[in-house]
């Protein structure tokens, strides 16, 4: 794998569902060692570009590649072999299986099991209040439980890119707090992340870098730090 | 009281004939949401694969055991093919569809009884009992054959159950069974995954047709009785629960035999499904069903 | 007003168990006509599980509802509905392959008049910013419509108690603001009161009358939100330092 | 030369397909045959069989449906043969109404009698049978004085066990018990269990098919039950053998064909292995009723010099031809029907011994 | 509000179909048209069911039901054709109502496998009482002699209009009801909508449908026999609609053309029936998965109630 290869590059993207196209020519990179975030309206096509990243929906034009390789045509199971975790859209836990289970699966890829055995003490540590429900069926869990069992079970993969589609949908606020600690700690770590928040004001603070997405196209690429501060964004998405 | 002892080793061994047939109905269930009509002609062809070789290799200077190990092989290979064709041609396309993949299994069994007709012909076939000789276990007369039988739907039942909830395999094909995209956004192979589910399965209704074929009714249409049977044992027991088959299995047996002994076989056929009705007033899923 | 209408909603002494977990536990509450009274808590406090019971979606373990003036059957769904008491879910509180249009008409099936619904339907969508999507299947529509159109089922319903859960999440800040606007309008009429649970600290400041604090499905807090914001008990559990005023 | 289309409404899927199978070859044979040997002259036309097989399932709605192909699509006069009891009611229904003559081995009560002209019995059914064959028995087995009863609930069972029932009791044999099962049932222990229960000293399986038979005859074996073991309406050895293997030593039928004895002709043994190669079992009763019909329709086309329907049925029940057993036959019944329907064919009493079957008796009604 | 089949195209149909009825001499093949009426009601019954998310196998059953009530009104107590076909439907609705009191608890698979149980149950169960004519199943029930005549037109107007009622059922708000609750249940129960009434209502309409049809196959063939209505008749009716597609109205009556003309084709090649119809029905569901008419697609004018394809190109 050639080490400068960003972690992800994404270019000249066209995607939708069945004949309706959501995204026109997209083009991101997610550097390594980078938090970068991903901004827009309802609707602008995050939760899409995602899925298509993931391999869930088939682009119909451009490229995907994931740390060097080309990944445009991958499936799921494929790019998460390759290192990518997802905390998706609507959570998508297994919800007749027990949280135990489900944080197993999401070591599923991976074969380092002691590796995987003290990850699995650590997500714990980081959600103390999953940690007397090893048995309940995730389906049985809050909203905001199962928010965290999802983003538990991402981190269980060890992924060398993490994609969070709003992952901090339904947490309280002090649990808010410490998915944005987490996510600027696991950075630090070595993962790479590509953020999608509704609050673009926290999303903007943690990222290095920043997309506004408009329609589809990607409308601004710059420092989050600069697009914290452009009153364009701000006026937009900070609603201020 | 002698009379009681062997109507529950009949029920016994009836319900482990049932087990077997069922644990295939309810992982495929389990795994792909499908009900799986066809899984009576799987099992068939097996039985019917035994039934055709054996005699000629009886009559060819094979020992009993010996030619119907290699029959039972020629079978399961036979159910195997089935079951792998069938899948990739069809229900590959119907995973969790339960309206479509019911109407496909339909059109199957119409096919294949036309198809098992022209190649196995409608009558009867015999194959001679592989292990002779009866045993007497408190005062209740069983044949080895069938306790044979009994002994193998037993480590079956409890292999799968296993292997459903202990291993990663199993943890897989669950995952499957709930969220197919989900599952692969964890790495689970989705689509060979499924397959592997849906010929465990086959392979499961292939052992039952080498097993069976030497204590049942060996002919084209033997399939459906068992269907019928192993699909109210699994909705009584709770479809995708091992334990719910076994369950299912063994209540259904034990009407069969109670009832055909105290009142007459055909009110105990209806005896059977009117218990169905009333299991599930009480659960809508089962006993042991889940979501 | 009459003296028994001082309560719209009068929860007492409401438990719910599920297994060895208590859910909620010996949980007291009363919304008054006219009020918007919020119900906060971490994850897991036992907020839905109370939208549950008060509902009848779920039968308490033990306690009693009161809901305008008649004791509900606990475990029945239709008989607080029928009364005036709708609900929204945390998730997917829409159907998702039918359009808009039909979605918000299913709110008015029960409750209003046959020949009031198309009005109704209309007025809904109005208000919530949807007219012009109403022939859109609500499933293809962005996440944030989605739960403008929950929002917009429960409406059309014209409900005496509308209680909603987490109807902000998703929702960029334009939105949030039509919703607190819409939701400020809605309990001015008539004496409707609503029911918020919901995670985003800032509206919920700034909408609700009342707020009560539920934690491991016990009785942390109530008061108005200054209080509650000051709280230090609050803090701890739920808002974080960083959220404190 | 002329065509005559013969319908035959049987099944041909499903668990009863080898009769089908086995009357499509037989009425097969029998037109080859007949055409072989110069066909149907009458008035000095040639006319030769054509056998329209439909499958009936054994049901009455695709009886219908086949009654209506075959009498409104294919413009049918004779029905060749006609197997199953309910499927053969809607036959007979729309038959009637249009004046075409039926040949059936169904043996229901309300098929047979004066209402029913065109109608014509092709195979031995109960009455015939049952009063010969339970007296043979009764009267080789002076001490065996109770008989349980087993029958498949279906039409053909339930004729039987009427009947059955009756003249056990006539030849002094009490009825201990008589039950049914459904047809399909797959796991006969409990009903060996129950049979065996009231230890008869004979037990009789009615019209139970010899597949089912054989293998409750086994589980009686296991159950160590032993007795005089009867199948009243039993055709033939092959599933009885196949499911029973020993067990299967000494039944009684009373609709079984031996192809084994000294009394075959090289033209029975040379078509019945014909018929094995073709279906996979010795041909039975059933299916040589569908031989049989075509002679007897040849037979009364000739002595009426016409082809139509009427005439024909007007003239069937004086006629006499070669049947496949043998004999010259012709037809009987007026005592029991109140016509000469019923084809006079022998009551072949046959018992497997030694692993094949053995004519013990042919009585002549 | 939602796009309608035109009114004029649904005339011109029905008016079509009554036409044909009325115009064809043809024995055989006024057989026919009375089966592909009968049919077309059964699979539109069974679709209607279908409409809430439901599979309602037991469908067979009360076919049963109801030719087994004609027949026996009809030649037991001398009831004529019309009061029969009648207290069919009114006798099958109540019994199915009781039916899905009981049963509608259970959902999807287990409603399904219920209903498959029930009906065999039934079969056995006609078979032991002897005024039904115990296996070999009821003869003899005909009209009276005038409207053998007309029977054609007689069963496809009864057809025509039940379907007609089928239509607007489900364009009201009582079929936008059946369809929430097949999406999502608790969102309608939460508005106040009674949806497990709603169901038992729904499914008794469609028994009463399919008790009607009962009576007219009691009828039209004059022979019922309980082997007539195994669950082989529910799995017909399924292909029916299957094949036809189900998203539309029309699709069950498509289908159920097409595959009785197929089957009527079938029936002159002996056993291999099966194979034919088997395999006709495996090839229309793995090309044709949202069925002719799905596929014939484009049919603008058709419309299509509530539901607009949402197909998420996924794996
Ligand atoms: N399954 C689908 N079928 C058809 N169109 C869809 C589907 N899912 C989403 N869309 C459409 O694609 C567009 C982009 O949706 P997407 O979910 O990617 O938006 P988003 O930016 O994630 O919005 P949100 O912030 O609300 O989550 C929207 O216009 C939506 O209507
Ligand atoms: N069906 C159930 N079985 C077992 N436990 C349950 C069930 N439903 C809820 N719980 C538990 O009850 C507690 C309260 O859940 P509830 O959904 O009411 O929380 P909440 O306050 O709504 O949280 P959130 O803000 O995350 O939505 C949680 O710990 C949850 O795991
Ligand atoms: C030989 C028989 C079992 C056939 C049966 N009599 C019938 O109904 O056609
Ligand atoms: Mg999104
Ligand atoms: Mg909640």
């Amino acid at each position: 794998m050639p080490l400068d290869a960003p972690t992800l590059e994404i270019s000249g993207l066209d995607a939708g569902y069945g004949t309706v196209p959501v995204l026109h020519d997209v083009a991101i990179t997610v550097e390594r060692g980078s938090v970068v975030t991903l901004i827009g309206a309802n609707g602008a096509g995050k939760s899409t570009l995602i899925k298509v990243i993931g391999g869930l929906i088939q682009s119909t034009a451009g490229s995907v590649s994931f740390n060097g390789a080309d990944c445009t045509r991958s499936r799921p199971d494929q790019m998460v072999r390759a290192g990518l975790g997802i905390v998706p859209e609507g959570r998508r836990l297994f919800g007749e299986m027990t949280l135990r289970e489900n944080l197993e699966l999401g070591a599923y890829a991976r074969t380092d099991r002691q590796q995987v055995a003290k990850d699995f003490d650590r997500v714990l540590e980081l959600f103390p209040e999953l940690r007397d429900r090893l048995s309940t069926h995730a389906k049985s869990f809050s909203g905001g439980q199962q928010q965290m069992v999802a983003i538990a079970r991402a981190l269980m993969g060890a992924p060398k890119l993490l994609l969070l589609d709003e992952p901090t949908i339904g947490l309280a606020p002090v649990v808010v707090d410490r998915v944005a600690a987490l996510i600027q700690e696991i950075s630090e770590f070595g993962v790479d992340i590509l953020l999608i928040e509704q609050n673009a004001e926290v999303a903007l603070t943690i990222a290095d870098f920043g997309y506004v997405l408009e329609n589809g196209r990607v409308v601004m690429a710059d420092n989050a730090k600069a697009l914290l501060v452009n009153p364009e964004v701000r006026l937009a998405y900070l609603g201020v | 009281m002698q009379t009681l002892i062997q109507l529950g080793a009949t029920a016994l061994q009836i319900g482990a004939v049932y087990i077997l047939f069922s644990l295939g109905l309810t992982l495929i269930f389990g795994v792909m949401r499908i009900v799986n009509f066809v899984h009576g002609h799987i099992f068939a062809v097996a039985a019917l694969t035994v039934a055709y070789f054996l005699p000629s290799l009886v009559e060819g200077g094979l020992s009993a055991p010996i030619a119907y190990i290699l029959a039972s092989l020629a079978g399961i290979v036979a159910a195997l093919g089935l079951g792998a064709l069938i899948y990739l041609f069809g229900f590959r396309y119907f995973q969790r569809d339960l309206v479509g993949s019911f109407i496909l299994s339909i059109g199957l069994v119409l096919l294949l009884d036309g198809v098992l007709l022209h190649v196995f012909g409608g009558a009867v076939r015999g194959v001679p009992e592989i292990f002779p000789g009866r045993v007497s276990i408190a005062g209740a007369q069983i044949t080895v054959q069938r306790l044979f039988l009994c002994a193998v739907a037993l480590v079956m039942a409890a292999t799968l159950y296993w292997t459903l909830s202990h291993t990663k395999l199993g943890k897989a094909l669950r995952a499957v069974s709930y969220d197919h995209e989900a599952a692969m956004m964890v790495g689970v192979p989705y689509s060979r995954i499924a397959f592997l589910g849906f010929m465990i399965a086959s392979l499961l209704a292939a052992v039952a047709g080498v097993l069976l074929a030497p204590v049942t009714i060996v002919s084209p249409v033997i399939g459906t009785d068992y269907l019928i049977k192993g699909f109210i044992a699994v909705i009584i027991g709770g479809l995708g629960s091992v334990p719910g088959a076994i369950l299912g299995s063994l209540f259904v047996a034990s009407i069969e035999t109670f009832g055909s002994y105290y009142l007459d076989s055909s009110y105990a056929t209806l005896a059977i499904f009117g218990m169905v009705i009333i299991v599930l007033l009480f659960w809508p899923k089962g006993v042991l069903g889940r979501g | 007003m009459s003296i028994e209408m001082q309560s719209l909603l009068q929860v007492e002494a409401v438990s719910r168990r599920f297994g060895g977990l208590v859910a909620v536990k010996d949980l007291d509450l009363e919304v008054r006509p006219g009020e918007i009274f919020g119900l906060i808590g971490p994850n897991g406090a036992g907020k839905s599980t109370t939208f549950n019971v008060i509902s009848g979606f779920l039968a308490p373990t033990s306690g009693k509802v009161t809901f305008a003036g008649k004791a509900l059957p606990g475990g029945k769904a239709g008989a607080a509905s029928q009364a005036g008491l709708v609900r929204t879910f945390q998730h997917g509180s829409y159907v998702r392959n039918m359009s808009v249009r039909d979605n918000i008409r299913l709110g008015t099936l029960a409750r209003i008049a046959p020949g009031n619904r198309i009005a109704k339907v209309r007025e809904a969508a109005d208000l919530l910013g949807l007219t012009e999507m109403l022939d859109e299947i609500a499933g293809n529509l962005p996440h944030g419509l989605q739960r403008l159109v929950s929002i917009a089922i429960s409406i059309a319903a014209a409900p005496k108690l509308l209680c909603l859960d987490e109807p902000l999440t998703g929702l960029n800040e334009t939105e949030v603001t039509t919703v607190l606007r819409v939701l400020n309008g809605y309990r001015e009429s008539d004496g409707r009161a609503i029911l918020l649970v919901e995670h985003n600290m800032k509206a919920v400041m700034k909408i609700c009358d009342r707020i009560h604090v539920l934690h491991h499905g016990e009785f942390l807090a109530s008061g108005n939100p200054a209080e509650i914001q000051n709280n230090p008990k609050v803090i701890e559990a739920y808002l974080g330092q960083a959220n404190a005023s | 030369e002329e065509i005559i289309k013969l319908g035959l409404s049987v099944p041909l899927s499903g668990a009863a397909a080898v009769w089908g199978k086995g009357a499509e070859f037989l009425c097969e044979t029998a037109a080859e045959e007949i055409r072989e040997s110069g066909g149907v002259s009458v008035d000095g036309e040639t006319y030769n069989f054509e056998c329209l097989p439909y499958d009936n399932k054994y049901n009455a709605a695709e009886g219908t449906k086949v009654a209506q192909a075959l009498l409104n699509r294919e413009g049918v006069k004779f029905i060749g043969g006609s197997l199953g009891t309910a499927p053969v009611q809607a036959l007979q229904s729309l038959a009637e109404r249009q004046g075409v003559l039926v040949f059936t081995v169904a043996w229901g009560a309300s098929l047979k009698g004066m209402d029913h002209p065109m109608t014509f019995t092709q195979m031995n059914t109960p009455g015939e049978i049952l009063p010969l064959l339970i007296g043979y028995i009764a009267d080789k087995y002076p001490e065996a004085k109770s008989v349980a009863m087993l029958n498949p609930n279906d039409a053909t069972g339930q004729e039987t066990e009427a009947l059955g029932g009756k003249v056990w009791q006539e030849n002094g044999v009490k009825v201990a018990s008589s039950d049914f099962y459904e047809r399909g049932t797959t796991e006969f222990q409990p009903i060996a269990a129950r049979l065996a229960s009231l230890n008869p000293a004979i037990i009789d399986l009615g019209a139970t098919p010899p597949a089912d038979a054989g293998a409750i005859f086994k589980e009686l074996d296991v159950i160590g039950w032993s007795g005089v073991k009867v199948v009243e309406v039993g055709t033939g050895a092959d599933g009885l053998k196949a499911t029973g293997g020993g067990a299967a030593e000494g039944v009684y039928m009373g609709a079984g064909v031996t192809f084994d004895g000294d009394n075959v002709t090289d033209h029975q043994k040379a078509i019945n292995d014909r018929a094995k190669a073709e279906i996979g079992e010795s041909l039975n009763a059933v299916q040589i009723g569908f031989y049989d019909s075509l002679y007897a329709l040849k037979a009364a086309m000739e002595m009426a010099g016409s082809v139509d329907p009427k005439a024909v049925a007007e003239v069937l029940p004086e006629v006499t031809f070669q049947s496949f057993y043998g004999q010259e036959v012709g037809f009987y019944g007026e005592e029991l029907y109140g016509r000469n329907q019923q084809m006079r064919l022998p009551i072949i009493v046959t018992q497997v011994t030694d692993g094949v079957l053995v004519e013990v008796a042919r009585l002549t009604p | 509000m939602d796009k309608r089949i035109n009114p004029g195209l649904f005339v011109l149909f029905a008016g079509g179909a009554l036409l044909v009825s009325l115009l064809l001499q043809d024995f055989y093949l006024r057989s026919v048209l009375n089966l592909m009426a009968i049919s077309a009601l059964l699979a539109s019954s069974l679709r209607f069911v279908m409409l809430m998310g439901e599979l309602n196998f037991a469908l067979a059953a009360f076919t049963g039901i109801g030719a087994y009530c004609a027949g026996y009104l009809n030649t037991a107590l001398g009831v004529p054709f019309g009061v029969a076909v009648l207290s069919a439907g009114l006798v099958t609705a109540l019994a199915s109502a009781v039916f899905g009191a009981i049963t509608l608890r259970a959902k999807g698979p287990y409603f399904l496998l219920i209903g498959f149980a029930f009906a065999e149950a039934v079969r056995v169960a006609y078979s032991k009482f002897d005024a039904l004519g115990g296996t070999s199943g009821m003869i003899g029930i005909f009209p009276a002699r005038a409207l053998d005549d007309w029977m054609p037109f007689i069963v496809m107007s009864v057809v025509v209009l039940l379907l007609l009622a089928f239509y607007i059922a489900e364009h009201s708000d009582f079929g936008r009801i059946l369809f929430a609750i097949r999406e999502n249940e608790d969102v309608a129960r939460s508005v106040g909508i009674n949806t497990y009434l709603c169901k038992v209502v729904a499914i008794s309409g469609a028994c009463f449908a399919a008790g009607v049809a009962g009576g007219l196959h009691a009828f039209v063939n004059s022979v019922i026999s309980p082997g007539d209505f195994s669950y082989l008749l529910a799995a017909f009716a399924l292909a029916y609609v299957k094949v036809g597609g189900e998203d539309h109205f029309l699709g069950p009556i498509v289908g159920a053309i097409l595959l009785v003309a197929l089957s009527s084709y079938a029936l002159g090649l002996g056993g291999d029936e099966h194979f034919l119809y088997g395999g006709a029905i495996i090839v229309a569901v793995l090309l044709m998965p949202k069925g002719v008419l799905g596929t014939l697609g484009k049919l603008r004018f058709l419309g299509n109630p509530f539901k607009r394809g949402v197909d998420a190109n996924v794996h």
